[in-house]
């Protein structure tokens, strides 16, 4: 068991820092789905099945696919001459570790650590109906008001996302090329794109 | 189905929600515009004549009568009730209005075809049929009068529906402001009844203002110069009916909204919107009809109800109008003062007869007149929107359909004797005027009238119909009939159809009314009058009906001799009264000069009066205006002054302290997301050392 | 012990094949208790996966031969009897074909693509019941499990074709992501009906509540033969067809347009497994529809319920994929617009009313008036069929208005 | 068993990666890949609570995993039509380029 999770957390952790700091965003982003597999199965681990499962459909299958899909459309996975981070990334680092400092140490230092929390007897987790009971039920505005919000959210992303009168575009190409050009391009399959 | 006067709103509720859904249909969707508005208004037809046959068979008129109220507003303790009347008045009007309606429906399908705006007209037919058919059941004076003023909205949109010409929005807004007079004493009237009788229901239980009950009480109180109360609104009713009837001093508006398409000539016009003057009259016929209880110092009473009234201005403008239609030469604008002749003519009726004679001519009128609008039309539209009789002529032969129709409708109109409609309603009127015991003015007038009626419609059919075409043939300035190249040509179908049904109409209907068989009468009435062919020779009745068939045949005979004999070649030509007397001629080519003297009168007055408020708008009271602003500016430069340099020194300093501030720390806003995001990690560090740590210190 | 095996290997198979519970337990009594959910995983894999695999290559010739008939030519007939071995000739021809990896490509990621792409659907075929007592995975959640590695087989194939450095690989790539994506939603909604209907989310559940038979055992009590589940089943056909890329909905790999889209690049082994990847979809999506609509494992008629469950189910599955080869030697294929148009124009709308369907269905299961079922179903039926029927006009309606003019074409 | 506060230091130094990423990184679409990295953090604490708590009925932690992941998923959509727009103004996706509230 403490096997299974370390290396379920080293590979996670290891493929979030990846996604944090590879220089091709492309690659970024698959790190990406990889970590989110890897919180998908540390939930399976907890025996949140449910969440577990929703975690991959709502995470791999669509959050990594529209970060795909805005890496290509802005262009993003292009290889870049300048550095990827800050000038003063190293205040960024500085931060992070000063966050993680203080949590590792509230963490070890809270009664929890010491306690004997122990967790539920193994079992199943709740079962789907006992789920879809409390979301019917106790969580049902709740649920609503997600609801909502994702209708806004959807409508809202459609707007913003839509086109704008084409004032500025450069001559070159049209948008969907962009959309579908090859990322890094090298010399050669730059110019089959751009053919008419 | 019965219908029940609770439902009898749905009759004009079908027009309404016709013209709803037309208003918002696109342009391009002619069928279904069209479709809509003929389907509403067949629905509407089947409804009234159901509605109608529900009140035949009663004895009498009181019996056939029902009606259902309900609340409208609550106003303080007063309670508004509105209504719905189902009696032989109402019923004969809606199916007359429904039927000649959904004619010039048909009619205008073919008329409009090729007409941009063929929804939108549609709309205001619709909107139209709809307000009419309200006015005609409202079982309340104050309903009637809303109706009443959309008929006159809708009048106002269709005379000036074809907006682009100058011409039509002048008429449009002269009919519409011309109304508008008679209108506002109308409401006068009912403001008076209202408040003198506390109710404005016509019928309701005995309480109705047209009841027993009320209308004694009515006619007991007086009012100045020893006039009954009952009379007075009666004459300011009368004042509404003269403007929507277009009685002589009202009538200007009438010719000139022929500028509207003449389906909408034809339908409000001729045949109902004009008839609502004469209907509302009928209306409240027993408020000008209550026998006056005789005040001392007056020997006979009808002498002083409205009655006379009635009569003698229906029989001046009968006869001014017929004048003036001798000279005019516009198809459309004779048949308009014929109109506003023939209104004369129901207005003697009304008022030398009673209900029955009034509305008799009424109805027949409706049918012939709208026939020969449309005709009219018909001839218009086949020869290239041409309108002026002088231009025409020879038509016989290339529109038979559209001659045989106008004739009948001609002879209907003229009263040709025994088999034409027009000769049965207006020998009643001719009769009861000649029976009618205050005077023998109106008879003589009326009886002139029809003469000159029998002439102007001879010389109108010689000069279109007879002679040869002298119109420019081969003329391609009108687009649409590109296809037909000049000649002129016999109307679609859809248009020849409704004249047919219309002229069998104007021959049919006479017969419900004759002496021998008075039928309608005794619908109307609810009386029994005696009937069978004997009638026809009583001594009265066979009088008036040798001197109208003098009267006629003299008419006829006159008109044809002068024009139809040697037919008119030339459009140039003078016309042969011009020549026999030019001065009477062009007197009555010019209306008699009424436009001219309320050119010179009225509308002068008002523009004298408007640039006699300007003025004073501008030196008055803009000059107390303006003190009033120097005061306050004077004040307001007082105010700045101190403000300037007693205040400001102050709060100056304050705010480039604040702004100094502000610069500082706008640093922080730099719109780099990332400070920000550091700013929150390093408060994120901070809050908890601060909880965790800072509490356990305390 | 080595009898103890024998014995258990037998009793195992034996019970497998005889419909029986409990297949493995005197096998897995003989190894010690820490090894004992590997072997069981083991026992439990591996018989699927050859058992798919067998299907596969015996799809592949059934599909060669199949279109074969349909376009009038013979098909495979060569390698063994009839052209029976054809598959394994297939195979290992891919098997021994260079392996070329363009030299701009993405190495790492190339050589994932297909890894990652047949995982997941294999997981897929972990929840599916195949048989009364043969479920790999009970599982409450099994639906949305399915659903879930189903949607991570769309970033294999973005992988797969960014990956290629090619224009017509990410071009393809990108159109089958959209195209997934947009058939997911009518794929997952048309299925809710169902779990509404069956109150779970369990495929064995699910299963179960389509166990019942009307009129005297001979009319199943399958989804598919009600209003709602007849045109969800459709709908869920269409979109399935969608999702695995078949035609007429094989526009990401359309060879005329894009070469072989996202696996224009990919060659040997790697190709196979794509295919194999491609086919292993068709039979998860497939045994899904089985599972949902058409009874699972269940046999139409009460009598037939003696013939083993996993036969029903492989009949069942054998159908469906019959049918998308008869659809795609039949239906041409779609345009990349009409495709999407499709979906969120039409199949959304359709599923979502289909939802709202099955809940008046559920409702009006407490009627009992005389002829209330055929009342329901006229309701029902009628509720489906007049927006379908307006929603075609409407979309007809407007396609026919603009009249299309080729640019480029002479 | 795995004690809880494996679990929390875990999600501590995911949430300090995606904290980290989010300071260090120009493009707009890796700082908000940085956020869901924090907001997975965040959700396996509350998975992680919901599993160790004393209370066998309790679900609160798992709804709110629930919400927050419909909530992410939300936030992502936005968020990146949001970047998505930006790109299309200033033809950058680096956030020092994109600095002023006008264009």
């Amino acid at each position: 068991m403490q096997f299974a999770f370390a290396i379920i957390a080293a590979l996670t952790l290891v493929s979030g820092i990846a996604a944090m700091s590879l220089r091709n965003l492309v690659h970024c982003a698959l790190c990406l789905a990889v970590t989110f597999a890897g919180l998908a199965a540390m939930y399976l681990q907890l025996h949140a099945q449910f969440i577990s499962f929703a975690q991959v459909l709502v995470y791999i299958g669509a959050v990594a696919i529209l970060v795909v899909f805005a890496i290509l459309l802005t262009r993003s996975g292009e290889p870049v001459t300048h550095p990827v981070v800050h000038s003063s990334w190293i205040v960024g680092v500085i931060i992070a570790l000063l966050v993680f400092g203080v949590l590792t140490k509230v963490i070890l230092s809270s009664s929890i650590s010491s306690a004997a929390l122990h967790p539920l007897p193994p079992k199943d987790g709740p079962s789907v109906r006992e789920i879809g009971n409390s979301l019917m039920i106790d969580y049902v505005l709740p649920l609503q008001v997600i609801g909502l919000l994702l209708t806004a959210a959807t409508i809202g992303a459609v707007i913003i996302a839509m086109h704008e009168p084409k004032i500025s575009q450069p001559p070159a190409s049209t948008p969907r090329v962009n959309g579908a050009e090859v990322p890094h391009a090298s010399g050669h399959s730059a110019e089959l794109t751009h053919h008419p | 189905m019965m219908v029940q006067s609770s439902s009898l709103y749905l009759i004009p509720l079908m027009p309404l929600l016709a013209a709803g859904l037309i208003a918002v249909t696109r342009q391009p969707h002619r069928r279904f515009a069209a479709s809509l508005a003929i389907g509403a208004m067949g629905i509407s037809l089947l409804l009234s004549i159901s509605a109608f046959v529900s009140t035949l068979g009663q004895t009498s008129a009181g019996a056939a009568r029902s009606f259902s109220n309900f609340d409208w507003l609550q106003i303080g303790p007063a309670t508004l009730r509105l209504g719905w009347v189902l009696d032989p008045l109402s019923a004969i009007m809606l199916v007359m209005v429904t039927f000649v309606g959904l004619l010039i429906f048909i009619y205008s399908v073919g008329y409009m075809a090729h007409d941009d705006n063929f929804t939108r007209f549609f709309c205001f037919l619709s909107l139209f049929a709809a307000a009419m058919l309200g006015l005609v059941i409202a079982n309340n004076l104050l309903l009637l009068f809303m109706c009443w003023e959309l008929v006159g909205l809708a009048s106002y949109l269709l005379i000036g529906f074809w907006y682009h010409k100058p011409s039509a929005a002048a008429a449009a807004k002269k009919a519409f402001i011309t109304t508008r007079i008679g209108d506002v004493v109308f409401l006068l009237g009912i403001v008076w009844l209202y408040s003198q009788a506390g109710t404005l229901l016509f019928y309701d239980h005995g309480h109705g203002c047209l009841e027993h009950l009320k209308l004694s009480e009515l006619a007991g109180r007086t009012t100045v110069g020893g006039l009954a109360v009952s009379t007075g609104i009666g004459l300011l009713i009368f004042c509404g009916a003269i403007g929507k009837s277009g009685q002589v001093p009202l009538h200007v508006w009438l010719p000139d909204a022929m500028e509207g398409p003449t389906p909408v000539s034809a339908l409000i016009h001729a045949a109902t919107m004009v008839a609502a003057g004469v209907f509302l009259v009928a209306r409240v016929y027993p408020l000008m009809a209550e026998p006056i209880p005789a005040p001392v110092g007056f020997v006979s009473a009808p002498f002083i109800s409205a009655l006379p009234v009635v009569a003698w201005v229906g029989a001046i403008t009968a006869v001014f109008a017929a004048c003036i239609a001798v000279a005019q030469t516009d198809i459309k604008r004779i048949l308009a003062y014929s109109t506003v002749s023939q209104l004369g003519f129901m207005m003697i009726g009304l008022g030398v007869g009673g209900v029955a004679v009034g509305m008799f001519h009424l109805i027949t009128h409706a049918f012939f007149k709208a026939l020969l609008f449309m005709g009219a039309g018909s001839v218009i539209h086949g020869c290239h929107e041409e309108q002026d009789i002088r231009r025409l002529g020879g038509l016989k032969k290339y529109m038979p359909v559209t001659f045989a129709t106008y004739a009948i409708g001609m002879m209907a109109l003229s009263g040709v004797p025994l088999f034409f409609s027009g000769f049965w309603s207006k020998d009643g009127i001719l009769e009861a005027a000649h029976t009618w015991k205050p005077s023998q003015g109106p008879f003589y007038l009326a009886a002139f009238g029809a003469l000159l009626t029998a002439f102007y419609m001879t010389r109108q059919v010689c000069y279109v119909f007879f002679g040869n075409y002298r119109g420019a043939k081969g003329d391609h300035s009108h687009a649409a009939d590109s296809l037909h190249g000049g000649e002129p040509h016999e109307s679609p179908r859809v248009m020849t159809m409704p004249l047919a049904i219309l002229a069998v109409f104007a021959v049919v209907l006479g017969f419900i009314g004759t002496p021998a068989w008075p039928w309608f009468q005794n619908y109307l009435g609810g009386e029994n009058l005696p009937s069978g062919v004997g009638e026809l020779f009583r001594h009265d009745v066979l009088y008036t009906i040798l001197i109208s068939t003098v009267i006629v045949t003299v008419g006829i005979g006159l008109g044809w001799r002068l024009y139809g004999g040697k037919p008119v070649t030339n459009p140039n030509e003078v016309d042969v009264l011009e020549r026999w007397r030019p001065d009477i001629y062009g007197l009555l080519r010019n209306k008699f000069y009424v436009d001219e003297l309320y050119e010179v009168t009225v509308i002068r007055f008002n523009a004298w009066f408007a640039a006699f408020c300007d003025s004073l708008d501008y030196w008055v009271w803009n000059g107390a205006v303006l003190a009033v602003s120097y005061l306050i500016v004077g004040i307001a430069w007082v105010d700045r002054v101190f403000d300037e340099y007693v205040i400001n020194l102050g709060f100056d300093e304050s705010c480039k302290g604040i702004a100094d501030g502000g610069r500082l720390f706008s640093r922080l806003q730099n719109g780099r997301v990332q400070n920000y995001l550091r700013v929150i990690g390093v408060a994120l560090a901070a809050l908890v050392i601060f909880l965790v740590w800072g509490r356990k210190a305390s | 012990m080595i009898g103890d095996l024998i014995h258990g290997i037998f009793l195992m198979i034996w019970r497998t094949l005889t419909d029986q519970p409990e297949a493995k337990s005197d096998f897995l009594a003989v190894f010690p208790t820490a090894v004992q959910p590997v072997v069981s995983a083991v026992l439990t894999v591996s018989p699927l996966l050859a058992g798919f695999g067998l299907l596969f290559a015996l799809t592949t010739l059934l599909e060669r031969k199949g279109l074969g008939r349909i376009q009038n030519r013979l098909g495979p007939n060569r390698v063994g009897p009839c052209g029976i071995l054809q598959p394994v000739a297939d195979g290992l021809k891919m098997i021994t074909k260079e392996d070329i990896i363009p030299r701009t490509a993405d190495r790492v990621v190339h050589l994932l693509a297909p890894i990652a792409l047949v995982v997941p659907t294999v997981l897929a075929f972990a929840v599916l019941p195949y048989g009364r007592y043969l479920v790999p995975m009970v599982n409450d959640a099994g639906i949305l499990f399915f659903f879930a590695v189903g949607a991570s087989t769309e970033l294999s194939v973005f992988m797969a074709g960014w990956s290629s450095r090619n224009k017509y690989s990410l071009l393809g790539a990108m159109r089958a992501i959209a195209q997934m994506i947009s058939y997911e939603i009518p794929l997952i909604i048309s299925s809710v009906s169902v779990i509404m209907i069956a109150g779970s989310l369990s495929p064995v559940e699910i299963v179960q509540a389509q166990g019942s038979w009307l009129a005297g055992g001979f009319v199943p009590h399958w989804y598919v033969l009600t209003p709602w589940g007849l045109t969800g089943f459709i709908i869920f056909l269409i979109s399935s067809l969608a999702e695995s890329n078949r035609s007429p909905f094989d526009i990401p790999e359309a060879e005329s347009e894009l070469i072989a889209g996202h696996l224009t690049e990919y060659s040997g082994f790697k190709y196979a497994l794509f295919f194999l990847a491609e086919y292993f979809g068709t039979f998860a999506i497939g045994g899904l529809a089985v599972t949902l609509f058409l009874g699972g494992w269940h046999a139409p008629i009460e009598a037939l319920e003696v013939i083993p469950s996993y036969v029903w189910f492989v009949l069942k599955l054998m159908a469906l994929v019959s049918l998308f080869i008869w659809i795609r030697g039949t239906v041409p294929r779609l345009r990349v617009d009409q495709l999407l148009n499709f979906a969120w124009k039409f199949l959304l709308p359709m599923s979502l009313l289909n939802l709202i369907v099955a809940g008046i269905w559920h409702f009006t299961a407490v009627w009992d008036f005389p002829c209330a079922l055929l009342v329901r179903w006229a309701l029902c039926a009628a509720m489906i069929a007049v927006p379908y029927t307006l929603l075609g006009r409407a979309l007809n309606a407007k396609r026919n208005a603009a009249h299309r003019t080729y640019r480029y074409a002479t | 068993m795995i004690p809880l506060q494996n679990y929390l230091i875990f999600s501590a130094m995911l949430f300090s990666v995606g904290l980290a990423g989010a300071l260090t990184r120009r493009n707009a679409i890796l700082v908000l890949v940085g956020i869901e990295l924090m907001l997975n953090a965040a959700n396996l604490n509350f998975v992680a609570f919901w599993r160790f708590s004393s209370d066998p009925n309790a679900m609160a932690g798992l709804m709110f995993v629930l919400f927050s992941i419909a909530i992410a998923a939300a936030e992502a959509a936005v968020g990146l039509a949001l970047i998505i727009a930006i790109y299309r103004h200033y033809k950058t996706t680096n956030l020092e380029k994109v600095n002023s509230l006008k264009g």
